[in-house]
């Protein structure tokens, strides 16, 4: 099977004011499939993820070098000609903690539509629907859509930040430790959705559990310092890493 | 065993101290029920309760009193709707350029510069208002009388303007950056996430900003007593001049105020009056604070 | 594409007309200050001068000058202070340190938030007859301090508890962990931690309670005075006499009210001066708490 | 330090000026040993607070009424009434007002009386001839000589008037709404028109007696012709307190200086001897007042000395 | 050899207002050395050992039940007769975040002693610099003993702490989670002055980090749920847990 790429990460190099926090970083990213980062914490896992929807813009004294590569369109978008919100339009993301919006179920699922100027009731009521259907949230909350969101669960409520980002049909999808704030049940719902999900759209995820980045991953990169150190299936790096760091790192003898 | 009840005396005696301490604000609250009520008791025993809330013309010093405080407290509502009619909006756009838009160092810079304009002592905005504001206003609205409630109510507005916007930045950063995160994640503008996102998630706080402008505005007593015209009007006209309870109070009080005699007692119902009008702002706003305080 | 490109281009221009709208906003206030200080520069500039703070009023404007008047709001300000400091800063402490949370603490804290929203008058009412009347201490610097002491008094309270709120609790934990008791803990952690929060929330409230007007008229000090309170130092035994807190008084604000209402012309260029000065002592005041609050935000990251 | 001497006085504030003046000039002389606080309560306030033997000396615009009169007997405080300059009340419109030439007092009474209140609300109500604009009336605060005097010389009966018009104890804030407001009229003491003549137009009323319009002038105040709008102005003496130095020392100091500083505070003083007059009743300790306990509208300086001499 | 008791917990229960946090805790401490809690995240180790310095009587509503005798003095702390100061007298805490006192080196070392109302210059001294080298601290902060302690390296403001603690000779020292927020480094130099301090004082320590339980205490217990699970030696809860939770968790299935 030949690898179809979604995205390559070039040389990128990434600097917190004037600390760096990524160094020279190179990866690709396959398409429809799910890339984990590893790592011990503080190693850049987070940072790195950030820059695939320009997310550290947001705050000033940030600076990119490199490239990120977006396929088949071929652009870089971390470069500064490329508008940041368009890149958001493309790759969307899902946090640590739930974040919902204090609104309704339904316009928080209706939330990235309406900001791409879509207002028409039966394609946000079709678009809703669906998300929820593919966030497998939708029986669970379809009595109730004009509840406010924090009435949730914890769970419910990250499944919901999933179907807010499915909403705007992504091309990449980001998980940032999407499971560390939930409790072991929901846990393991939220793994099922991810890889249920890699049917339809790309995804990258940061975890600090291991156990996790096995379950669902194809592909994983373990990062130290601000280094990937390696990268592979996610097998191999399991049963027979490479490096000495990974290895240690893998059987908890540090971090 | 001595040392241990030496110990509890003293931090006994302490406390007892402290709480004596946070007691007083208590004793201050009834002392100004008690004086407040004491001395309109004697106003109302002059004066029944019903001409005082209906009557429509309020001259309790002259030869044939009149005590209806309609006018006073009309008065009070017109030059306050037209203070938040200007700090609302003004002060709700600073606070949400101020959380959402400024550059840190800016808003380091701008917001206790702002802040100044609370400390201003009230009386210079009053002659700001009279002898320069107003003849502004009388360029293009010709029938503008020389004191009226409109001039005066811009510049108390502008005034309030950081109460406003400081609770309300206050509120809107409290909200916390991942809730904004993921709006901008969605790909929103700053404007989408400042209005659909942080407003809403900020509410009960800038709800509370709101009523504390709005109780300053129902107490600030020198901008209108020097710049309102004190004619007690039952009107709804800003062009014309006014007197709002405050004004009232410090009119009197210029010309002394003898105690026991019937003006005497009408400050203080009219002080009733305004302290409960303040009151009921008072109490909304601490409930509304104190949900902010839970939110996050 | 293209839709979604065209999108972006409307959203980011309304974006960018609110960013001026804003920021405009932001200046209407900004704008007034600046006329303001203007105008009373215009005026009353030339009058600031040597004299002008060294002379008693006077019927000729080019000779009347504030002594009186900031010695007086100098001599309030002071009974103000040590009337609200001691008092607000321990009901701070009891209610964030002490207070447990029942029915009791819950009405003063109600109460307290309804105080600090008391229009500034109904306080000059309530020190009319209470320290006027029932105390009988007379249209005196204690009086005015007094009522200025209860309008403050709200806000050091609000101060106190702002800044020891900010002490992070491990602070707490770790001290009564060794051992320490409640007071030894306010006394070693608590209250040395949030001097510089409370003393900007005491130096804020006292700027404001220099520029008070309103409840300075109701206890009836607006009057015509051209002579200095009685010096709180005596060449007998105690060598400290408290004379002055009987005194009349005037005050900066109601000096300049005072002038304003006269019909010469050159009394309100006098009025203006006042002004100027009134406003650099609330402006440097507040400027001193700014400093103070960056100071400690500094030297305390917690 | 020897105990401070001080002589509170308050008020009037249409007298605060002289006695302001007096004040300040006595202070001086005595270098300070000797403080004197001048307040501004009003007339009525004032008195309040002399009558309670709060203060030393009361300054009022108009003599002592009866009511006042009671108050103080019943606190056991004797006075004496000192008369020490003299004032017109002047009417006042705005300089682009051209149609009001004179005013004669009962146009004066149509507006200010208390049925007028809501009702007289434009210039025409009062004379068809005047334009259909707005009327906006300025006046003295309820609790000032001023307000009195106007309303019973005017209106007949003290403190009756109707509600509807901008009051101020503040004559500035007058000043200001008056010269602000093409269809203002308002009253207040000569004085503040002396000052304020290039914002102002003064108003000749006409005299009821002879029919003729009178403006307001120094001449015409003191020799009597411009009524019923003028008045004398007084200091009242606490007897007990005339009884301290101080306080002796003075009133002493006024009746001597008035001449001159009356004329400072734009005031009109009354004649040399009057002031020789008073200083007479002041050193003979002559309680009680002139008048019978209600403000007499018009009386003129010669019937007041003459009153005095009848007197001794 | 016999084992000697320090302290000993007999049926403890504990409450945070309605929700019990602790059930029907049984444990014993052995005196002068390292008794291990651990367990996942939010299963009470926490509380449980802030009931021995009796900290949630800092806060309202929170209820113990049940004892924990120390011995030899045969007291119950947790009896509502029983000063709360005066356990906390004996029995010291670390906690998981350095929280120096915002003031100078010395004097936070100093802060226990002279809360006990010592303020002779030459007893504190001498107690300070016994105790900073107790917490192998001293040679490095020597020479500025007056300057902040917030000048520190985190490492360095954790060992600060454990000085501050050792400097009132506690009977007991409470360790929870001391390395969480610190770097390997740091770390390593904590668990070593840990094993060391056994010789002098008892210790109880919480950690979320199986391989430090394994590396420095003699005792462990597992916690689930509010209860102690299983309670045995190091190695052997380590190498043969008779319990299946606790096996579970051990090689990483669950947590
Ligand atoms: N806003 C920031 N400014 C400066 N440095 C930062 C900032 N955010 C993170 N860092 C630093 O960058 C490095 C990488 O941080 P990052 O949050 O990406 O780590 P992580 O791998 O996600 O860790 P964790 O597993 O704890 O989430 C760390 O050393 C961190 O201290
Ligand atoms: N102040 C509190 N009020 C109410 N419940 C609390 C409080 N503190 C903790 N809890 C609850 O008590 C339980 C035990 O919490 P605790 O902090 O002891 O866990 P822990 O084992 O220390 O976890 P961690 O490893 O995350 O620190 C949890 O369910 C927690 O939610
Ligand atoms: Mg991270
Ligand atoms: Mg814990």
């Amino acid at each position: 099977m030949v690898k179809e790429l979604k995205a390559e990460v070039k040389k990128l190099n990434f600097y917190y004011g004037r600390v760096q926090a990524l160094k020279e970083i190179n990866l690709p990213i396959e398409r429809r499939k799910v890339s984990a980062l590893i790592g011990p914490s503080g190693c850049g896992k987070t940072t790195f993820l950030r820059c695939f929807n320009r997310m550290h813009d947001l705050y000033p004294h940030n600076r990119y070098e490199g490239e990120i590569i977006l396929h088949p369109d071929n652009v870089n978008i971390i470069s500064p000609q490329m508008d940041p919100i368009e890149v958001r339009m493309q790759i969307s993301m899902v946090f640590q903690k739930p974040n919902p919006f204090p609104k309704s179920i339904y316009e928080n699922v209706a939330y990235g539509l309406r900001v791409r100027g879509v207002s028409k009731r039966e394609v946000l009521d079709e678009k809703v629907e669906k998300s929820l259907r593919g966030a497998v949230l939708w029986d669970e909350v379809k009595d109730r859509l004009n509840h406010l969101a924090f009435d949730l669960s914890g769970g419910q409520q990250q499944r919901l930040c999933i179907a807010r980002a499915l909403a705007t049909n992504p091309r990449i999808l980001l998980f940032d430790e999407p499971t560390s704030a939930l409790d072991p049940t929901a846990t393991l719902k939220i793994e099922e959705l991810i890889v249920e999900l890699k049917n339809e759209v790309t995804i990258i995820i940061v975890t600090h559990n291991m156990q996790q980045a096995a379950r669902v991953s194809d592909y994983t990169a373990f990062m130290y310092l601000g280094e990937i150190v390696e990268y592979d299936k996610t097998d191999r790096i399991f049963t027979a890493p490479s490096n000495k760091l990974t290895e240690e790192y893998i059987t908890g003898r540090f971090g | 065993m001595k040392r241990k009840l030496t110990r509890k005396i003293k931090e006994g005696a302490i406390e007892t101290i402290l709480f004596l301490s946070a007691l007083s604000s208590v004793f201050i609250t009834i002392s100004i029920v008690v004086v407040l009520s004491y001395e309109s008791f004697g106003f109302f025993k002059e004066v029944p309760l019903i001409e005082f809330l209906t009557g429509r013309e309020w001259t309790p010093l002259f030869a044939e009193p009149k005590f209806g405080i309609l006018p006073l407290i009309s008065g009070t509502l017109l030059i306050t709707s037209i203070a938040l009619i200007v700090a609302l909006p003004l002060g709700l756009t600073a606070a949400v350029y101020l959380s959402e838009y400024a550059p840190h160092r800016l808003k380091e810079i701008i917001k206790p510069i702002l802040e100044l304009l609370a400390a201003v002592p009230t009386v210079v905005y009053g002659y700001f208002a009279l002898l320069f504001l107003t003849p502004i206003l009388q360029k293009f609205i010709p029938d503008l009388s020389g004191f009226n409630a409109l001039s005066p109510g811009i510049i108390m507005g502008i005034m309030i303007i950081p109460y406003v916007s400081s609770v309300s930045e206050d509120a809107m950063r409290a909200v916390p950056m991942h809730i904004r995160e993921g709006s901008y994640a969605m790909g929103a503008t700053k404007l989408q996430t400042a209005f659909k996102v942080v407003i809403p998630s900020a509410f009960s706080g800038i709800a509370a900003a709101f009523i504390i402008g709005i109780s300053r505005a129902i107490g600030e007593t020198m901008v209108v007593a020097i710049a309102a015209g004190g004619m007690p009007n039952l009107t709804a006209n800003p062009l014309e001049p006014v007197q709002t309870l405050t004004a009232y109070i410090v009119a009197v009080s210029l010309g002394d105020v003898p105690h026991g005699t019937i003006e005497y007692k009408t400050i203080f119902a009219a002080g009733m009056t305004l302290f409960l009008m303040t009151l009921v702002f008072n109490i909304i706003g601490f409930w509304l604070r104190k949900r902010i305080r839970e939110a996050y | 594409m293209e839709d979604i490109k065209k999108r972006i281009r409307i959203t980011k221009f309304l974006d960018y007309i609110f960013a001026i709208v804003g920021l405009l906003s932001t200046l209407v206030g900004l704008a007034l200050l600046f006329t303001l200080m203007t105008d009373l520069f215009m005026d009353g500039f030339p009058r600031l001068g040597y004299k002008f703070f060294a002379s008693f009023p006077s019927r000729f404007p080019d000779e009347a000058g504030i002594l009186s008047a900031w010695v007086g709001s100098f001599l309030v300000l002071l009974v103000t202070a040590s009337a609200a400091i001691p008092i607000g800063v321990a009901a701070g402490i009891y209610l964030e340190e002490y207070a447990g949370k029942n029915w009791l603490t819950n009405i003063i804290e109600i109460n307290i938030a309804n105080l600090a929203g008391v229009p500034s008058i109904v306080y000059g009412l309530l020190a009319l007859v209470v320290f006027v009347y029932f105390f009988k201490f007379g249209e005196s610097i204690l009086t005015g301090g007094l009522a200025l002491a209860l309008l403050i008094l709200p806000m050091v309270i609000m101060a106190t508890r702002e800044a020891i709120r900010a002490i992070p609790n491990s602070i707490r934990e770790a001290s009564y962990a060794l051992g320490a008791t409640k007071w030894q803990t306010v006394q070693f952690h608590i209250i040395p931690y949030s001097t510089g929060g409370i003393l900007t929330g005491i130096i804020i409230g006292l700027s404001r309670a220099i520029g008070e007007t309103a409840p300075i008229i109701t206890v009836g000090a607006l009057t015509f005075i051209a002579f200095l309170p009685s010096s709180p130092f005596s060449s007998e035994f105690p060598f400290i006499s408290f004379k002055w807190l009987f005194d009349p008084f005037t005050v900066m604000p109601i000096q300049m009210f005072n002038w304003v209402s006269r019909p010469q012309h050159e009394f309100q260029l006098n009025a203006a001066a006042a002004g100027i000065v009134l406003m650099m002592m609330t402006l440097l005041m507040n400027g001193f708490a700014i400093y103070i609050r960056y100071r400690f935000r500094k030297k305390i990251k917690w | 330090m020897a105990a401070d001497k001080l002589i509170k006085i308050d008020g009037s504030s249409t007298v605060y000026p002289i006695t302001e003046a007096v004040a300040e000039e006595f202070q001086k002389a005595k270098k300070g040993a000797i403080k004197v606080t001048v307040g501004i309560s009003g007339t009525g306030g004032g008195f309040k607070k002399f009558c309670r033997g709060e203060t030393d000396m009361a300054n009022a615009s108009r003599p002592i009424l009866k009511k006042e009169m009671d108050v103080c007997k019943e606190q056991g405080i004797e006075y004496i009434e000192l008369p020490v300059a003299y004032d017109g009340l002047a009417v006042m419109v705005n300089p682009k007002n051209t149609w009001v030439k004179s005013m004669t007092v009962a146009e004066l009474k149509t507006i200010w009386e208390p049925a007028a209140g809501g009702k007289i609300t434009k210039w025409n109500h009062v004379k068809a001839e005047w334009p259909d604009a707005p009327l906006k009336l300025y006046g003295a605060g309820a609790d000032s000589g001023t307000f009195d005097y106007f309303t019973e010389a005017i209106v007949g009966k003290a403190k009756s008037s109707r509600g509807d018009f901008t009051a101020s104890e503040d004559d500035n804030i007058l000043v200001q709404g008056i010269a602000g407001d093409k269809n203002a009229l308002g009253f207040f003491g000569l004085a503040y028109y002396e000052e304020n003549k290039n914002k102002l137009k003064l108003v000749p009323v006409i005299n009821p007696k002879t029919g003729k319009e009178v403006l307001p002038t120094e001449q015409t105040v003191m020799d009597g012709t411009y009524q019923p709008l003028s008045r004398p102005l007084f200091v009242y003496v606490s007897k007990k307190a005339a009884e301290k130095p101080e306080v002796k020392e003075f009133v002493e100091y006024f009746l001597k200086n008035a001449a001159k500083l009356v004329k400072d505070a734009k005031y009109i003083p009354l004649p040399a001897k009057a002031y020789k007059l008073a200083e007479e009743r002041f050193a003979k300790k002559k309680i009680g007042t002139m008048f019978e306990g209600h403000a007499e509208v018009g009386v003129k300086i010669e019937d007041l000395l003459k009153r005095e001499e009848k007197g001794f």
